[in-house]
């Protein structure tokens, strides 16, 4: 699914991360820690083509960093979700359109659009801000709103910046509960995060930036 | 389907970026009103050049003393020519009234007899008023019975010849730059109002929208700002003719084509302009 | 200080919205272009028509047979006036020579001696030459000695007159409608570029800038923004004038208040549009 | 310090907060919790004239919400430091000028500015981050400026909306080291959070909000 090889990136010559090699397989499950400005998202942002690695390689779902074109990236950031650190909502969309708007962009029928765009908001409670722009949300609902959107389009592989940042911890708890329940149906999760109370109420393989290297946990 | 979604989403964009649509709108509005009345002015000046050249005529001057014979057959002459649009003959007796408005004098008090020469005067159809046809002509006809002398105001059309070409010229220049100016403030005004989405194209592109996607909606904006523009500007110009028409300048001359190509220019400007736009910010790392 | 700051806000302002500075420049300096070229059409507009005024001239005809006494009285007389810009004297023989060229015929052919009058012809200075203040000059000449007639393009005049009025309101219309889209074009223009940076706008109100601690930088960058167009737009005006100069048209006027006009023009509208523009993002809920 | 009199406040006729009273002394440190969307960044909000309630009175450093004009507003915004949710910061400005652009807006001195500025920057570790602009930051470093801006007036109230939801437990800890210290050197902190951890290990009073009324814990 998920491979790195070597992989090296440095911005304005100052190197974050260093020689890194790992593979997350179909389906698997894993944590992304370590303090902040170690690179965690630096690596999520190459797994998406947003950034590519000074030397060596990235592969997500069969694209390579080396052979990628500018005409296959949006085609691979479909099969992914992404929940984005910092939300990246379209201001200008309401809680309904955002979400839509993923499954618009692959040319889904309307109707479908509508059922499963529905059928998210109710699970994440987000059904009387259904209308309300992301500026008239909360920061947890915002939060709820990328998440929604990461997960409607039933990606392959998820990969989440720090989903639980604004979010109290009963909702915590039932985003890693849904995030459970779309691995268990094989989709690959790898999360960044911070909360190491989540990770010890659902461990899971963890890997830790520490001075631009991976260590496993 | 997926068109009519793009217009949709067009729409909704200029409903969301409201305030930047209207002065982007309203700067298209003004610039077309530039183009506009440019074009009436082009279209009113060469109206006005045609009804000059009218004025260019030529005297064809017969002996003082020819004979009705001579004249007739001259006339008859000047009249089968296709080049020509009137003839109008000037009596020996039109002659002395003309000399008195010129001089001063009655030329009966000065002498007994009028030794004016009868004369026609001919004027060409519009597209043989040039000195050059002129000149060929006037040659010709030199040659017809008692013809004295071919008479036209050599200077005069020169002169006008000359300043028609400059005046064209001017007005030509200007149509050159007044429609590089449009293009430039429509495509900068456009730009402007993509600039400040930027960040939404990039958001959109991370999630996966293809280039086509996120431009087709920006470009169904252009082209939609281009005929409210256009529509707009087209209202404003059809009801300030008719102001000026019946309060100003009742020769006002206009031509429906005025707002078909005012409509094309704005509808092809916002559309290219808007893809140009939009392409700087697809432009993937 | 705070004066300074404001100035290096500004400054660095323009440098971070690089792209919109460019766009909104360049558009200033298009419509600046506009409305320099429409001012120097209109300065070389005047100076046509004082030329053309210049041509007005009014004949003085004496009696054939005038004496040389009158004549000299006359001249006398006109050249005193403080109206007149200049009197040349047309003797008989001249007046001979203006018949042949007129009627193609030689006075003498028809009869032996010149019953043309001798006359004066008048040029008028610059602010006599209207029909009004000539009718009233003709009518004191008349009773000169000996002045059989005095005589006047009068058609020609009342012609040029009307058209001249025509044409110097048409002028007029066209530069308060140029003005008018220059300044709206210039407005929606920098309103956009305000536009653009609304969000930081805000910001700053939330950290606990002042109203003029946040307006102070966008009036400093209109001001600018104002100046560099202005300057580009006096350059490439400086530059077209010097070669529509050389190859096409020599005789252009140009002035330079032309340029200090779109200086002081550039650089207000660029303060005001700013200062308007930032105003609606300043009031506080 | 603050105080709010039977504060009512609502959005498009949905009712957010229902005739809450309660007052922050001078000095005092006091968490606010509550679940996503229950009104914690909008009573901040109203703290700092952003907001204003339909019923009841909003008083914040003398000023109250029903006779505040818009010329004192940004006297009072100047005299409290807030840590925004989602950061507020200036796009275009680097860390050195975000963190000193709220002490310019007072007019302090360059010199002064800058010898705060620059220890501002060292307490928060953001030393080689000082010349980066907001997006070429990490979402913990972002964080950190936005704490950094809103310490370095010495303000009066500081209110904080979820300072740590993108900083390690490590940083969050010392971000909480800090503001004990400012706190105990007089500074009000009104700090809404979703990290219970760190008010278990820093308590101090906590207010909860829950369906509109404020509950003392
Ligand atoms: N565009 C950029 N230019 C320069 N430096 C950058 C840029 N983007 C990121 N960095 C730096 O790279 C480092 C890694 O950033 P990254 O966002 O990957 O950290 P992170 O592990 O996600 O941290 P956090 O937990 O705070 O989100 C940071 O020190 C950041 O300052
Ligand atoms: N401008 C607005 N228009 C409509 N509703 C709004 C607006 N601003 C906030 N809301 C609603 O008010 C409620 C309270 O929002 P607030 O931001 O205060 O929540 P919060 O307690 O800070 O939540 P979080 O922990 O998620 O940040 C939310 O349900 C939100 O949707
Ligand atoms: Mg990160
Ligand atoms: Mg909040």
């Amino acid at each position: 699914m998920i491979e790195f090889y070597n992989v090296s990136l440095s911005y304005n010559g100052k190197r974050i991360l260093n020689n890194i090699t790992f593979r997350i397989l179909k389906g698997e499950f894993v944590y992304l820690i370590g303090a902040s400005g170690a690179g965690k998202s630096s690596i999520l942002r190459m797994i998406y083509f947003d950034d590519f690695p000074d030397s060596g390689t990235v592969i997500a779902n069969q694209f390579s960093s080396a052979k990628i074109t500018a005409k296959e990236i949006p085609y691979v950031r479909r099969s992914l979700g992404v929940i984005f650190q910092d939300f990246k909502l379209l201001p200008d969309r309401n809680v309904f359109d955002n979400i839509a708007f993923s499954m618009r962009v692959t040319g889904v029928k309307p109707k479908e659009i509508r059922k499963k765009v529905l059928r998210m908001i109710a699970e994440l409670g987000l059904g009387p801000k259904r209308n309300h722009l992301p500026l008239e949300l909360s920061g947890g609902e915002q939060q709820k709103v990328a998440i929604a959107r990461a997960l409607v389009n039933n990606p392959f592989i998820l990969l989440a910046d720090e989903p639980t940042g604004n979010l109290d911890p009963v909702a915590s708890m039932e985003i890693l509960e849904i995030l459970q329940r779309i691995n268990s149906r094989g989709t690959a999760v790898l999360m960044a995060t911070h909360n190491y109370g989540l990770i010890k109420k659902y461990p899971h393989r963890t890997m830790k930036l520490e001075n631009g290297e991976l260590v496993e946990q | 389907m997926s068109l009519l979604f793009s217009i949709g989403e067009g729409i909704r964009g200029m409903g969301k970026a409201r305030l930047a649509m209207t002065l982007s709108v309203s700067s298209m509005i003004l610039t077309l009103l530039l183009l506009g009345s440019y074009l009436i002015f082009a279209l009113n000046l060469n109206q006005w050049i045609t009804d000059l050249r009218e004025k260019v005529e030529i005297e064809v001057f017969m002996e003082p003393e020819a004979r009705q014979t001579s004249i007739a057959q001259v006339k008859q002459a000047l009249e089968k020519q296709p080049e020509i649009e009137t003839v109008q003959y000037v009596s020996k007796a039109d002659a002395a009234k003309r000399f008195e408005e010129e001089f001063g004098q009655n030329i009966y008090d000065i002498l007994e007899s009028n030794p004016l020469p009868p004369s026609f005067i001919v004027q060409l159809k519009e597209p043989y008023r040039s000195s050059k046809k002129i000149m060929e002509l006037a040659a010709g006809w030199k040659n017809l019975p008692e013809v004295d002398e071919v008479v036209y105001q050599k200077m005069l059309l020169a002169a006008l010849e000359n300043y028609i070409r400059w005046i064209q010229l001017g007005a030509v220049a200007a149509g050159l730059f007044i429609t590089i100016i449009s293009i430039s403030l429509i495509y900068n005004t456009i730009r402007l109002t993509v600039y400040a989405r930027k960040d939404m194209i990039y958001i959109m592109r991370l999630v996966g929208a293809t280039e086509r996607f996120i431009k087709r909606p920006f470009l169904v904006e252009g082209l939609i700002q281009g005929l409210i523009a256009a529509v707009f500007a087209s209202l404003i110009v059809f009801y300030g003719v008719k102001i000026v028409k019946t309060f100003i300048y009742p020769y006002i001359t206009m031509d429906n084509r005025i707002y078909v190509g005012m409509l094309l220019f704005a509808v092809g400007i916002g559309f290219v302009s808007a893809g140009l736009s939009v392409r700087k910010y697809l432009r993937i790392v």
